[in-house]
């Protein structure tokens, strides 16, 4: 029931937001039909391209048309490149989303033992020590710590590629080599972010009575937050994982920038710029959506984790 | 102590940037191509960028675009968060639902997106930057607004109140507003360092602050392809941003030091 | 075999303990009371080695002659749990909240012990058996939430008693559940640490909970101020603090005139009241009448619908039925009619008062919409301080500068300030200690006595409800079962929710 | 359908990832600032996508050298008439597309006939006015008939819109080029690179490359990363020329900075005032000082110019004196023509050279009372605003196609001034073949335009070429839109 819920709001969130990009896609200046042709195209042309692309229709029936292409997972055609959406943002998807699942990977790796430490040894050296860390890693912007990464490593010390992607035809090693930096780029922050949320949540489940109780069992501190302190923390971490996914999505769109590699932020930018209509929707659409799948799946986590919630139909 | 020394530097980021108004050491308008990358000097402390221009002047001007549109941002979100997420609290019926969806459907379109979105619409500048950052910003304290709006509501001062015959406005403003107003200080704190970082992304990728106005992150872009030639074009801007963030952060942290009651209290059972 | 020597204990440079010392041999049960802030709790968790965070111990604390305070973690950790036990005060708070009762009674055996899982299983089983869970169906693949507060401190004890330890402190084990469930914690408790031969050390405020034990010691101000035999202690307490304690259990108030209970029209009367939750009643046609100058008790348990109902009566609840004021029915929920009449005062001091707000602020906004000059508002208030015992100087601090008791006095006077015929008790006095409780049922006496105003107290504390009623309404699952005066009550309880209470107040006193 | 996406997702990353190409030892890997669109250079404008295909993929009848000369390609030789109306085209024998199709007259035929057809994609219609028809005499010979004489025809079938097509696979070029060059495409991930690899059968003597890829990046500062970190090894057309001088002392690197076709203008918009008065665009053109401009944008790679002509063209008149940097003859000017305070605004397409350019010229102007405000814009709105829609003041962009003096007589072209004589001169040099006829024309052409300072002219674009310094081969000048690799080898 709740579940169904939930569902039903995401639906309707995902509805509104695709209506939003549609609508914001209708004031774009430029003709798409006009760019496409060029310099130097004949009118009568654009007219008829026009027509080939539906853009004279009603926006109802192009806003209906294209959502239920959507549906059926054909997001059109690109005007630039002239191949379907959909392949051209799998193509990309390979490299925005190993990006991403490292990013998010790397920067729980960083967060949770720094955070835990951080709050087991609360107030002594290493805790002052993390968040020191935290607070700077918090205050560097992304991009120029990737420039950064970029000069030590690839152009001074010549360990790692500089940028672009080899594929994953080059060979697995390979194309997880170029995505490494980046990665380290995207994570930082977020895990200066997150480190905090972690050591404040599991701080804040420390001071319960469980977990002194699970000490005066007999469990020492370490275990004691491990087993206690922990599992509670997790609900609010999540929340927080879910909220910082849309930083961590514009963040990827910077840092593919930086590294000048070929994923889903990259396009989006190419097709801004070329004022490729149905590419901008596309991409925006599969991004709002991700944040949004991803919040809610955040969230559901975090309820499924909370046994008061998950057990609220039986007691 | 780090507070104060927080307090004297964003004292003069700020002082630097309102005076940047009306004055800066040198003009950042002028270009004087013949004395471009010098090194730091008497007459230029921090040397001039691949233009010839003073560089502390355009640091003094770049911090009135940052933190500029950081504050203008805030300000954004602030007003039109805090009202929202008054009402979706006061009211729990249907509108505060509705408050709330329409929210979540906000916040699920990141910042870049909708200064994307802005900027294909409306051409790249700062005032899409403001926007899209403000607009990010609303939902933030929406939620949070109507969070501490519900746990002071549930309170009993505010059935105190309801009993001497106050109505909801006056119960609002009174009793729900000085209470909620440190966390929501608090939290604009936070989100300002926020939108620091924000802006000189935008700016960093061509959505913000447009040539010929001056912005850290677009001192930062340019500096790019300098950085051998010369790397204080990118230090400068790279260290502003981190130090504006860091200072605005390490006092939004005094501040819920000073304001969250989870602070002052020392456990005695 | 526990020793406490010369015990303090500092959070920064602020000292909480100075010098404590205590012995305690095996198998004795020690009382320590104290009003709260009087440090018994620390003293208590400085036997585990376990200061809160941002406090540090000195002195000595030996466990058969081993100093607990110097010893590592590692050293200390096989001590906690199988050697000495601990139980808290909130079992809200006490048990992990993400973790079924059964993995959480099986820890202590899991961290101690070798014994396979099913052995583990057996013993868990039976220490549900033990501890009476069993009976009521509560099993080990239960969460804490599912359980009432009575049934979360009996989960503590099976904890504490898993491993059989030689010692088990009680951190205020009784303090956070109503009467019904406290006597059967407390029972438990004493019968079981008795069975295994543990000593026992029980930290309370309450004198009718440190009667159970066979000594008692009492502090203030982080000191011991006096120790000894229980019975002796109750006969003749010898401290100031001592006395104190004795006399607010003993407290004894003149009688009250008799009030004509059926004289109408009433002050407030109300019919058929329900109040909805969601699909859910949680007030089912519930009558009240108040006469005036009457003291009128309304008691059951927690979750009856007693302070449900009074909320709604004074129109903060949306209701149906109807309630008059004398006789008039009111027509709106708002209507200042009945704000005049009826006055509440909260039951938590910490959230009754807006923080930011001064005293005389708070204590004149009844005065909202009456009109009067700021200067009669000032001068109100100070009179109405002056009635509950504060003085002038109180009316330009914030609330937090005071104690819990004077904040309930704050309290009073600013349901006083509009010179209501009525004053509605929500549990008034049940979050302070025993002397501060003492002082305010007193006061309350004295209002109601010299100004012949009318009090309707919401109260699941027997005695109390004895000491200051006139007449008793009892509520038991959203219904009034049963009314009557307390003659009546305490002598023939007619509703099998009445006969529960009251045997529950015979037990304890 | 969520899942479905998922599922082709995940399918397309395992074929990816088991694919495993086999790699070659040496290849060349090229940066390139800006992807194509798609790869048929007879359907786009596009620079990039002759920058990755001619010559090197796609040929044509003729070639254009390093050298601006024409040279035979896929036709061996040619004959024009004595009237100039008729040209016969020698074919090259054995020559196959990279499908294996034969290439010969009807082929070139059809592809002529494609590219010049009514509505067809080309972005270079004029090219092909002149013919009138073209017929394929025999397997290996090709007569085209004028409607009239075109001096510029042979070098115009150079050009990359010209280049030969089969039809059964021409309408696959925009995805999948098929032509006769030495190299064959192999693949193009789309926002990364396209991949060529040697065409082993080809025709003349073989590419010493196995393997070439074109790589796009975009951003300056990476473009410069990747050279140094060796993932790229050659930039025909440098994106930083700040950075040169590093590159220039770094012992790997070649450093070649060569000239393209590009003029860099800051073009007027003549219909509104003030601007239709040539004394305001004279001060225009003495109130900036190009040779500060060149050295604060371009980092003194470029070359002042002073009409719209390339200096290395042998027609060349160096017209950079007319306008001094003059400021105060700006602002006297200015004052002459009545105008004070103006504010005008100057749009900035999204190039480097034109956002940098802009900046400083903004600050130059406003040393003689003209404030001018920068909007930036994309190259779509550009295009629909600017250059089709007239909609501007001032803009900064360079002219990038050979010989393209002509579009100052193009009627209602986005800058708007007219005159009488230069249409005639543009008229005849349309029909003239004889380069010493066509010379003095050219000359007083460059004169006319700068007389009325029809637009402020900046400077040659450079083409900064970096490249490794084992490689050989490489163009250092841009005649046309290329980067021929055919070439191009490797040394130790």
């Amino acid at each position: 029931m709740n579940a169904l819920r939930r569902l039903l709001q995401l639906a309707a969130t995902l509805f509104a937001a695709s209506l939003l990009i549609f609508l914001a896609m209708q004031v774009l200046p430029g003709d798409p039909a006009e760019v496409l042709l060029g310099m130097n195209a004949d009118p009568v042309a654009i007219a008829a391209l026009r027509t080939e692309m539906g853009l004279d229709r009603p926006l109802p029936v192009q806003f209906a048309s294209w959502l239920g292409g959507v549906l059926t997972g054909d997001f059109g055609l690109s005007a630039t490149y002239d191949v379907p959406v959909t392949d051209l943002m799998l193509e990309r998807a390979v490299v925005t989303v190993p990006l991403a699942i490292m990013g998010v990977a790397l920067s729980l790796g960083i967060a949770l033992p720094v955070g835990l430490i951080a709050a087991i040894r609360r107030g002594k050296g290493a805790d002052r020590a993390a968040m020191g860390l935290a607070l700077f890693g918090l205050s560097v912007p992304n991009m120029w710590l990737g420039l950064m990464l970029i000069y030590v490593f690839a152009v001074v010390l010549g360990l790692a590629p500089a940028g672009g992607f080899p594929g994953w035809d080059s060979g697995v090693g390979r194309a997880f080599g170029a995505l490494i930096m980046p990665a380290i780029a995207l994570a930082v922050p977020q895990a200066a972010i997150l480190t905090r949320i972690v050591r404040t949540s599991v701080v804040e489940a420390m001071d319960e009575d469980y977990v002194t109780l699970a000490r005066a069992k007999g469990r020492r501190l370490g275990p004691a937050v491990l087993y206690h302190a922990l599992p509670n923390a997790w609900a609010p971490i999540l929340t927080i994982v879910g909220l910082q996914f849309g930083f961590l999505v514009s963040g990827a769109v910077v840092i593919e920038t930086v590294f000048s590699l070929p994923g889903l932020g990259r396009l989006l930018f190419q097709a801004v710029n070329q004022r490729d209509l149905m590419v901008v929707a596309g991409v925006v659409l599969v991004l709002v959506a991700t944040v949004v799948i991803v919040n809610a799946l955040c969230d559901g986590l975090a309820a499924w984790i909370n046994p008061r919630q998950r057990t609220a139909a039986t007691a | 102590m780090r507070t104060a020394l927080a307090l004297s530097v964003l004292c003069v980021f700020a002082v630097g940037a309102i005076l940047a108004i009306w004055w800066t050491p040198y003009p950042v308008d002028t270009m004087a191509i013949a004395n471009r990358f010098a090194g730091p000097s008497l007459a230029h402390p921090l040397g001039t960028d691949q233009y010839g221009r003073d560089l502390l002047s355009m640091l003094m001007v770049g911090a009135r675009t940052s933190l500029g549109v950081a504050a203008a941002a805030i300000a954004i979100g602030v007003a039109f968060g805090a009202p929202l997420g008054l009402l979706a609290a006061a009211s729990d019926g249907i509108a505060g639902a509705l408050v709330m969806r329409v929210n979540d459907i906000i916040f699920a379109f990141p910042a870049l997106i909708v200064a994307v979105i802005l900027t294909t619409s409306f051409g790249p500048g700062a005032m899409n930057a403001v926007f899209a950052i403000g607009v990010f910003n609303i939902p933030v304290f929406a939620r949070l607004t109507a969070s501490s709006a519900r746990r002071i509501l549930a309170l009993d001062f505010i059935d105190a109140a309801r009993l001497s015959g106050k109505g909801k406005v006056r119960i609002a403003l009174e009793h729900v507003a000085p209470n909620i107003a440190p966390i929501i200080l608090t939290q604009a704190t936070t989100q300002f360092a926020i939108a620091i970082l924000a802006e000189a992304g935008l700016s960093y990728v061509g959505l913000g602050a447009q040539p010929p106005s001056v912005s850290w992150g677009r001192m930062l872009n340019e500096a790019q392809t300098l950085v051998a030639l010369a790397p204080q074009l990118a230090v400068w801007p790279g260290l502003a941003i981190a130090v504006a963030v860091l200072t605005v952060t390490t006092l939004g942290e005094a501040l819920r030091r000073r304001l969250d009651p989870r602070f002052q209290r020392v456990r005695v059972a | 075999m526990l020793t406490v020597d010369a015990l303090t204990a500092h959070a920064g440079r602020t000292p909480l303990l100075s010098g404590v010392s205590l012995r305690l041999g095996a198998g004795e049960r020690l009382a320590i009371v104290g009003a709260s802030g009087s440090g018994k709790s620390l003293t208590a968790r400085a036997s585990l080695a376990l200061p809160p965070a941002g406090l540090t111990y000195g002195g000595r604390v030996a466990l058969d002659g081993r100093d607990l305070l110097t010893m590592s973690e590692a050293d200390l950790a096989p001590l906690r749990g199988r050697d000495i036990a601990m139980i808290f005060q909130e079992p809200a708070t006490a048990l992990n909240p993400a973790m079924r009762i059964g993995t959480q009674i099986e820890e202590p055996l899991r961290i101690h012990t070798d014994l396979n899982r099913t052995a583990r299983r057996e013993r868990v089983a039976a220490l549900l058996e033990r501890t009476g869970l069993r009976a009521v169906g509560v099993g080990p693949e239960r969460f804490p939430h599912q359980l009432s507060g009575g049934q979360r401190q009996r989960v503590a004890v099976a904890i504490a008693l898993a491993l059989s330890p030689r010692l088990v402190i009680a951190d205020e084990p009784t303090s956070a559940l109503d009467s019904v469930s406290a006597a059967v914690v407390l029972d438990l408790l004493v019968r079981l640490t008795a069975e295994e031969g543990a000593g026992l050390i029980l930290i309370t405020h309450d004198l009718a909970v440190a009667r159970r034990a066979e000594r008692i010691a009492v502090m203030d101000a982080g000191r011991v101020v006096e120790e000894g035999a229980t019975a002796a202690f109750l006969k003749a307490p010898k401290s100031e603090a001592g006395q104190r304690l004795v006399a607010a259990a003993r407290l004894v108030l003149p009688p009250h005139p008799e009030v004509r209970a059926d004289a109408a029209p009433h002050v407030l009367s109300a019919e058929g009241v329900t109040v909805m939750r969601g699909a859910r009643a949680t007030v089912r046609d519930a009558s009240i009448a108040i006469a005036a100058g009457e003291r009128l008790a309304l008691v059951g348990g927690s979750g009856s619908g007693k302070t449900t109902l009074m909320r709604a009566v004074l129109g903060l609840l949306p209701r149906t039925g109807t309630v008059s004021v004398h006789g008039t029915p009111v027509v709106r929920p708002d209507e200042p009619r009945l704000r005049q009449t009826a006055r509440l005062v909260f039951q938590d001091p910490a959230t009754s008062f807006n923080p930011r707000h001064s005293v005389r602020r708070i204590v004149t906004e009844p005065l909202y919409r009456s009109g009067l000059s700021r200067r009669e508002k000032t001068r109100r208030a100070t009179a109405a301080l002056a009635a509950v015992g504060l003085g002038e100087d109180a009316l330009w601090r914030k609330p937090h500068a005071f104690s819990g008791g004077q904040r309930q006095r704050i309290a009073i006077a600013r349901a006083l300030i509009a010179e209501p015929e009525i004053l509605v008790a929500d549990e008034a006095v049940s979050a302070l200690d025993a002397a501060i409780k003492a002082d305010i049922v007193r006061l309350l006496d004295r209002l109601t006595r010299e100004s012949g105003i009318g009090l309707v107290f919401i109260a699941h504390d027997l005695g109390l409800v004895r000491l200051l009623a006139d007449r008793i309404v009892v509520m038991d699952d959203g219904a009034i079962v049963e009314e009557g005066d307390v003659a009546q009550i305490f002598g023939s309880p007619r509703h099998p929710a009445t006969r529960a209470l009251v045997a529950e107040a015979e037990a304890l006193a | 359908m969520a899942l479905r996406v998922l599922f082709t997702f995940f399918l397309s990353i395992a074929a990816i990832v088991s694919a495993q190409a086999q790699t070659v030892d040496r290849p060349l890997v090229i940066g390139m600032g800006l992807e194509p669109p798609h790869l048929d250079p007879t359907a786009g404008a596009a620079a990039a996508i002759d920058e990755i295909l001619y010559a090197n993929v796609l040929e044509g009848l003729t070639r254009i050298t390093e050298d601006g000369s024409v040279a035979p390609a896929l036709a061996t030789d040619w004959d024009i008439s004595d009237d100039g109306l008729t040209v016969v085209f020698h074919l090259r024998e054995g020559v196959t597309f990279h499908d294996g199709a034969p290439f010969d007259a009807e082929v070139a035929k059809f592809a002529l006939d494609r590219a010049r057809a009514e509505g067809a994609e080309n972005a270079q219609p004029q090219l092909f006015t002149a013919i009138d028809t073209v017929e394929a005499t025999d397997p290996t010979t090709l007569t085209l008939t004028l409607k009239e004489p075109d001096g510029d025809l042979v070098y115009s079938l150079g050009w990359g819109d010209a280049v030969m097509v089969h039809p059964d696979s021409a309408e696959a070029n925009k995805q999948t080029p098929i032509g006769t060059g030495p190299f064959r495409f192999e693949r193009w991930r789309r926002g990364d690179r396209v991949v060529l690899v040697r065409n082993d059968d080809y025709w003349g003597e073989p590419a010493k490359l196995p393997r070439v890829e074109f790589a796009f990046i975009t951003d300056p500062a990476v473009a410069l990363a990747s050279l140094l970190a060796g993932d790229v090894q050659a930039y025909p057309s440098f994106p930083a020329p700040e950075s040169l001088p590093v590159l220039e002392a770094d012992q790997r690197f070649t450093v070649a900075i060569g000239t393209t076709e590009g003029e860099t203008i800051m073009a007027i918009n003549a219909a509104r005032p003030p601007f239709d008065d040539v004394r305001v665009r004279r001060a225009l053109s003495n109130a900036i000082d190009r040779n500060a401009l060149v050295e604060g944008a371009m980092y003194g790679t470029a070359t002042p110019i002073g009409s719209h002509f390339p200096p290395h063209a042998k027609a060349y008149v160096d017209l950079t004196d007319v306008y001094p940097y003059d400021p105060d003859k700006a602002r006297a000017l200015l004052e002459e023509a009545g105008v004070s305070d103006l504010k005008t605004t100057l749009t900035l397409p999204p190039t480097q050279y034109a956002r940098r350019s802009g900046e400083i010229i903004a600050a130059q102007l406003r040393a003689v009372g003209i404030e001018a405000e920068l909007i930036p814009v994309e190259w779509a709105e550009w295009l629909s605003r600017v250059f089709r829609g007239k909609d501007y003041d001032l803009t900064i962009v360079a002219h990038t196609e050979p010989n393209d003096i002509n579009i100052y007589a193009r009627p209602d072209y986005y800058f708007h001034v007219e005159n009488a004589r230069l249409d005639e001169i543009i008229a005849s040099l349309a029909v003239e073949a004889d380069p010493d006829k066509r010379t003095p024309l050219l000359e007083e052409a460059q004169r006319l335009i700068t007389e009325d300072a029809v637009n402020v002219f900046l400077f040659q674009l450079p083409k900064n070429g970096v490249w490794d310094k084992r490689l050989h081969g490489l163009w250092t000048n841009s005649p046309i839109q290329a980067n021929d690799v055919t070439g191009v080898y490797w040394t130790e």
